[in-house]
């Protein structure tokens, strides 16, 4: 088994039209820029883009936006230190968003990533975000019904990897990857380092390799709070 | 007859490992399942995953090396392969009904021509216990059952409507019995293979249910084991 | 003269610090509430929670020490203390909505006397975003709000009914303001501490619903900061 | 902050009458042997046990049910190599049995952990485990909704652990374990060895501290399997 790909534009080249993709990150945390930059590369359009976040400045999933491959963005938080890339094609009525609850969508890609088709939840009930959600009482209190969010392809950045798709993360960069790794039909992961099979521990994995299918090696990625920070531009 | 030619159990395995792709991940049922390990083809390297947390394990060790904290769903000792993983046992499960698995075998009491399984109790007597049976047959892109082709009082095990209690409902997709290959689709069993040495009337002389064909019948040939 | 005697942020801050216990585990939201974490009482460790995944982390680096995949919820970079741990943003929202915080700190824009509590969305202008608001709110054993007394323009902040957006329903238990301490008992703001320098009446008349009282109100007193 | 607790007979002595107790471990992997049998000492009664099995031998949850103390058992698979205590009590009418699936039972553990009431699974559907319980269908296909499994206490046997209660477990020993310790008001671990605060890596737990309420150190933990081979008897 060798799920390893040589390059981040073979990883990507099948992403259609009008796919839906994860993208894993928070902030510039774990957010996998350079497969990113190759999804830009390749060019599908009419996405719709799962992440906490709905970019920063002029790279990563902002320049996705600027590149007007963006239906829509599924998210808790578009907004950020420097939003411009989606807050004026929303305003425009050019972008699509449906806003839910951080907690609520990570429980929705988990459960996606465990065949639970949906679950009750007690955050946004009696909220605008619950309109239309139905409401069913548990020992007294009411909940909202939520529904798994599942896509087509997740977009992940790790720190170690192998070939059977073992994965590790660094530090807080885990946050969304592990559970958008299990909630894609097809999980691409770029890595720091690729290690032998076996080099990773079998305590230690964090990111079961049955949950990814495509692996490449990304040195020394770029952090993308650094690109911000210098102002850069992808496109 | 046919107690004389039917598969024995390693060949009923044998003939279901020939259907696992090299890279599938695996979960074999306890008991008679576990065998199909035994068999991987030469070349392919499925990994087999176990319900309490463990993906990648490999044979049992050598007696008096067993690590009693490493063991399988059946509790029995195991060895890890290069590249294992542990997880506890809801991510585990998340892999079983999430879909992630592509193989799941079985065994079975009886198999309904509508996909739905039992093989978890004969009746409503002694200590019921399911285990993770349930959760396996919504687990797998296929669920594949292993099974005599009839019980040992000759009774079929595929047939119209189980009467045991049920394990699932529309869940298999195809049996491997003593006697033949057996795809379930569209609530019909379709005959893919059988032993050339019984003809299709006498096959379905033993079956519970009308076997349907589709273009030709394989020959269910099985080396000796 | 309410502006001339009110509290500043950080003694609010500082006022809601006293509240938390010793090995608490606590998350405040992004901005004003994570001042609290400055004015921990000497003596006492609680354990800070992120949403995306940190339990145990400390104050920021120093500048130029950053690592950008070490931050907190605002995206600022942080350092760890001994014994943090990370975990998946499902896993940490399970911290949240399971319960197991002790305290969480929040902002508002108002809070009702029943304890609803609006702190994401002024209205329907603009980008609206919620973060992990509507989970916090139901997440901690203790759901406090750190806020002015009253806004800008005057208007109470403590009032009947919010009119802005909700973040969640019968979810704040106490309120630390610019002027007072309040707590939520049964849809009633009930008044614990307030500024000596105010008198009862003062208050009410900036305060949008009834102020009840319980035995004795204390003395709001706080150091200068 | 510190968690640990010097006796194993001090950490279970305010489990009352009447309790739910989770029991970590599948068969002998994971399985906290010295904390049940100090809880076998303290002698409890009328309890709720939690397990994926329902004891096997004389030892363990077998030696709670032959003391008499165990009302209830929630399992998935209450048969093994050895079931008398269970299987006699059972057939006698003595001990209540609520058999849940496995994954059913993991899932409904990690539910109450999540704070999560209700959720929908395919498992059971059709089957007589499911009857009684609503049933709703999702795109197209039916589930059965499900209720969280919450516990007073979990008992728990890790690895290592620390005053803040941070634990790792031992290769498959990890099983129940982990989810337990979220689904239990007061969780009470049995660790081989405690570590210094920040012994163990940050990166590398797998139970933070907060879902922890106790910690004692047993070294060299008896292996349940080793016993119930050599015919021990707790009582």
């Amino acid at each position: 088994m060798d799920k390893t790909l040589a390059t981040l534009a073979e990883t990507v080249a099948d992403i259609p039209d009008g796919a839906t993709v994860m993208i894993g990150g928070f902030g510039g945390s774990g957010a996998p820029v350079e497969l990113i930059h190759a999804l830009i590369d390749a060019g599908p359009k009419d996405l719709t883009v799962i992440n906490n976040n709905a970019g920063t400045g002029r790279i990563g999933i902002a320049a996705m936006i600027d590149a007007g491959m963006v239906r829509k963005m599924i998210c808790s938080f578009p907004k950020s230190s420097d939003p411009r890339a989606f807050t004026e094609r929303y305003l425009a009525g050019e972008i699509e968003l449906e806003l839910v609850p951080q907690g609520t969508l990570a429980e929705r890609i988990r459960a996606a990533g465990a065949g639970i088709p949906a679950f009750y939840t007690p955050t946004s009930y009696g909220t605008e975000l619950a309109e239309g959600k139905p409401v069913h009482e548990f020992d007294g209190r009411p909940y909202v019904q939520e529904r798994w969010l599942k896509a087509d392809y997740a977009l992940v950045k790790a720190e170690l990897g192998d070939a059977m798709g073992n994965l590790t993360y660094r530090l807080a960069a885990r946050n969304f990857n592990p559970i958008m790794c299990m909630a894609a039909t097809t999980t691409i992961a770029q890595v720091s380092k690729i290690v032998p099979v076996g080099g990773i521990d079998a305590e230690q994995v964090i990111t079961p390799g049955i949950f990814v299918n495509r692996v490449v090696e990304v040195p020394n990625p770029q952090q993308e709070e650094l690109l911000i920070r210098s102002g850069a531009t992808y496109a | 007859m046919m107690d004389d030619i039917k598969l024995s159990n390693d060949q009923i395995a044998w003939r279901a490992a020939q259907d696992i792709e090299d890279g599938a991940y695996v979960n074999l049922g306890i008991g008679f399942p576990e065998k199909v390990a035994q068999f991987t083809v030469e070349g392919r390297e499925p990994v087999f995953h176990s319900e309490n947390g463990v993906l990648g394990f490999g044979p049992a060790p050598k007696p008096g090396e067993e690590d009693w904290d490493l063991i399988n769903a059946g509790k029995k000792a195991v060895t890890l392969k290069p590249g294992a993983a542990f997880f506890h046992h809801a991510d585990s499960f998340s892999m079983v009904r999430g879909g992630h698995l592509d193989v799941a075998i079985l065994g079975a009491l009886q198999v309904a021509q509508t996909g739905d399984l039992a093989n978890w109790r004969v009746g409503n007597k002694g200590v019921p216990a399911v285990g993770g049976a349930m959760d396996l047959v919504h687990g797998a892109k296929r669920v594949a059952v292993i099974t005599d082709h009839v019980t040992k009082n000759g009774d079929p095990k595929l047939v119209e409507t189980c009467t045991f209690p049920l394990t699932g409902v529309q869940c298999v997709t195809r049996v491997y019995t003593s006697l033949a290959v057996v795809d379930i689709e569209d609530g019909h069993f379709v005959l893919r293979e059988k032993l050339p040495q019984i003809s299709f009337d006498e096959l379905q002389a033993v079956t519970g249910a009308a076997l349907k064909t589709q273009g030709e019948v394989g020959d269910l040939v099985v080396p000796e084991l």
